[in-house]
């Protein structure tokens, strides 16, 4: 085991703004494009139905 | 009216040859598309020379995508196109027509002369000064040869971008694909452009038209497309 | 071009790649891909952290701040990779005209330009305590910024046109002519550094232990599986925009 | 003969559109000394700094110059309809597009080139290198309109041309950048710049090859 607690963890030697910077900088990118994938199908499920309700 | 030099290109212009005109068009089964919808489809017809195609339809119907696949600025989606010379070889588009549009195709920095023979390189017509002169002529604007095109009046403007179709060596030798000609003309200018289309269709081209004015042309034959 | 996509069809019936050419056969498959994608990300994930953070031992001189490279290397590969993918989508477009390829290529820009952000993010945080500098004008990180502009300009472009399909061939050919470039740009940004600062500073080539490279390389699984995914799901979207009122849409989206 | 004829027609014009419309060297040139001349405001004016940073900002101020040229080689004839007759023409459009870029960048070129060594004065730099300067933006100005006329055609139909244009263009341009400054910074440190000049003929040799085929292509896409 690499770490001795969990403050150990989160500090990372001493580079915890580095490494925890990197990594929620991921999950924010991927919580985005998450979100703006499922916004993106609602929008076009909405506007295929809209369509054939006008027709 | 010639100046001397003129006429003496024009003769070795004439010594040339006769040029064949284009003598059919025949669509098959055409259809365009805009933006991933048709625009119309399944537009068969025949045209033989010396007739007069006038292409009807609602705005929106497609009228304009015609005549632009005619002339060899647009793909069909689907069907073809055909221009055929008398011995009935096929001939390009560019070969076969001149294709005149809504905007003058003119520059206006470069005079009325410098524009013309642009043009007439591109279509690669021979354009001879006398050519020149003489569509100029016709249409009775000889005198601004040597202007610059921005200092025309709008109905210079048009009558001078009209002279591209008469560049031609011999009358007939090309088919004329016509988007709404008589629109923004005066009408001493209409009937005069009535009155060379029927001229040219005399001498045996085809001419294609769309308009929404009803104006009279003396054609020897004619039919109509409604898309 | 629904015309000729048919012909097309019939001309090459039986041949795999034309039967999913077709939007509709391919949605049902695109679902698939998506799903195990999904699933395969959340577990490669997984595994790929836990090797990351609890079983690769503290870098001997990095110290703690290496384990960014779990994520930096398999987001800066991606990139790459998504740029060449969509430039093979779109030259296939190009030459074949099948709707698909165009649709397969704009599914993989938004990701691969996330990718190139997430790419030069991580990898300036890297940099501060390792070269004590958050951008080095490296030939890797250059390109991967000039990688992020070629893949705004693309989706710029893209969306410049009203007529979708104009917007399609011209993004594809953008796209191509990008994929020429990008090795021209490298190597002349790579001459440029050695020409302005020599070889100092580089990044670390130092001997990796190998449950570090076991978790980097899982890693780079779980970022193609991601991936994937999200592009299967963006093309699946696409697919419902362009396809509206094709009757086999309305039983697919209910 | 009739492509002799074609080509020779689209180059004429061109050099008779430069000729007359006097904006069409004079814009680029005043902007480039705007560019050139703001600089120093923000930098400082010691000779020695403004040495230092002289050879990339009178390349980016030439680069910037010409890629704000591109609207006139397909936007303006497509506003005006003689766009058309190009694209109507039987002649190969790629030899029509190289014919307009030579002849464009023969007048833009000759005009960036004469005004680079002078503005080269502006950041106390020798001679030599103002020399080495200006062939090096000889050299850079075909190959930026060259890559710029793919950007150029495809944007003839879009919306948001002009800011559209630099996205695409800016980043393809990197590489003569680098070897055009380059050049000078050689001659600058004492060095030989002959293998950045050769690279960047390389370039504008593979630009020349690639760049008409692709443009055409693209006037294709987007006039269709």
């Amino acid at each position: 085991m690499n770490w001795e607690s969990w403050s150990a963890f989160w500090d990372m030697g001493g580079r915890g703004f580095f490494v925890w910077g990197s990594y929620g900088a991921l999950l924010i990118a991927v919580v985005a494009e998450l979100l703006s994938l499922r916004s993106a199908r609602k929008a076009a499920i909405r506007s295929l139905h809209d369509d054939h309700e006008t027709l | 009216m010639y100046c001397g030099y003129c006429v003496g290109l024009g003769g070795l212009q004439g010594a040339r040859g006769f040029v064949n005109p284009c003598s059919s068009l025949r669509l098959e089964a055409l259809a365009a598309e805009r933006g991933g919808k048709a625009v119309f489809t399944d537009v068969s017809v025949n045209v033989e020379a010396r007739t007069l195609l006038r292409v009807l339809g609602p705005n929106g119907a497609g009228k304009t995508t015609l005549l632009r696949i005619l002339a060899g600025l647009g793909a069909p989606s689907a069907g073809s196109v055909q221009w055929r010379a008398p011995d009935d070889s096929e001939r390009s588009p560019n070969e076969a027509a001149m294709f005149a549009g809504h905007a003058n195709a003119m520059n206006e920095a470069l005079t009325v002369a410098e524009n013309l023979s642009y043009a007439a390189a591109l279509a690669g017509i021979d354009c001879t000064p006398m050519n020149l002169r003489r569509a100029l002529t016709q249409l009775g604007v000889e005198k601004l040869i040597n202007r610059r095109f921005g200092s025309l009046s709008q109905g210079q403007r048009k009558r001078a971008s009209l002279a591209r179709l008469l560049l031609r060596a011999q009358a007939g030798e090309r088919a004329w694909l016509l988007d709404e000609p008589f629109v923004a003309l005066d009408t001493d200018t209409q009937a005069q452009l009535a009155a060379l289309i029927g001229e040219e269709l005399a001498a045996g081209a085809i001419v294609v038209l769309t308009s929404h004015q009803a104006v009279a042309i003396n054609a020897p034959k004619m039919q109509e497309l409604m898309l | 071009m629904a015309r000729t996509e048919q012909q097309s069809n019939d001309k090459f019936a039986g041949r795999w790649f034309w039967r999913y050419a077709a939007p509709a056969a391919f949605y049902p498959l695109a679902g698939k891909i998506e799903k195990i994608g999904w699933v395969l990300a959340v577990v490669l994930a997984a595994i790929g952290l836990y090797m990351g953070f609890f079983v690769a031992p503290t870098d001997a001189t990095q110290g703690e701040v290496y384990r960014v490279i779990f994520i930096h290397v398999p987001a800066a590969w991606m990139t790459m990779v998504i740029y060449l993918a969509m430039a093979f989508w779109a030259g296939t477009g190009l030459v074949l005209g099948t709707r698909l390829s165009f649709m397969m290529s704009h599914a993989l820009a938004p990701t691969g330009a996330i990718m190139a952000v997430v790419a030069l993010w991580t990898g300036s945080l890297w940099g501060r305590p390792t070269w004590g500098t958050y951008w080095v004008w490296d030939a890797r990180i250059t390109s991967t910024l000039i990688l992020f502009f070629l893949y705004v300009g693309y989706m710029a472009l893209s969306a410049a046109f009203d007529d979708k399909k104009k917007g399609d061939r011209a993004s594809a050919l953008i796209a191509l002519v990008g994929a020429i470039n990008v090795p021209i740009i490298y190597f002349s940004v790579k001459w440029w550094t050695t020409l302005h600062q020599g070889s100092s500073v580089r990044p670390g080539s130092s001997s990796m232990a190998t449950t570090m490279l076991w978790a980097m390389l899982i890693m780079t699984f779980a970022f193609w599986a991601y991936c994937v995914a999200a592009a299967m799901h963006r093309l699946r979207t696409q697919i419902i925009e362009r396809e509206a009122g094709a009757a086999w849409l309305d039983g697919a989206t209910k | 003969m009739s492509l002799r004829a074609a080509t020779g027609a689209v180059f004429r014009r061109e050099m008779q559109l430069f000729a007359r419309r006097k904006s069409d060297w004079a814009n680029p040139i005043v902007f480039f000394l705007i560019v050139c001349s703001l600089f120093p405001f923000a930098v400082g004016s010691e000779s020695e700094k403004l040495k230092l940073i002289g050879i990339g900002v009178i390349f980016v101020g030439a680069l910037l110059a010409s890629m704000l040229s591109l609207p006139r080689l397909f936007e303006e004839d497509a506003r005006d309809g003689s766009l058309e007759l190009m694209l109507a023409s039987s002649e190969p459009l790629a030899v029509l597009i190289l014919a307009r870029i030579t002849a464009l960048s023969l007048g833009l070129g000759a005009a960036l080139t004469v005004a680079t060594p002078v503005f080269a004065l502006f950041y106390a730099l020798p001679f030599d290198v103002a020399g080495m300067l200006a062939l090096s933006v000889a050299l850079a100005v075909p190959t930026l309109l060259l890559i710029g006329a793919i950007a150029a055609a495809l944007l003839v139909s879009a919306r948001g041309g002009a800011i559209l244009t630099a996205v695409l263009v800016l980043p393809l341009t990197i590489p003569t950048l680098i070897f055009g400054a380059g050049a000078a910074l050689r001659v600058l440190n004492g060095q030989s710049p002959v293998a950045e000049l050769a690279l960047q003929g390389a370039f504008l040799l593979l630009a020349l090859a690639l760049c008409p085929l692709a443009a055409a292509a693209a006037l294709k896409i987007s006039t269709d």
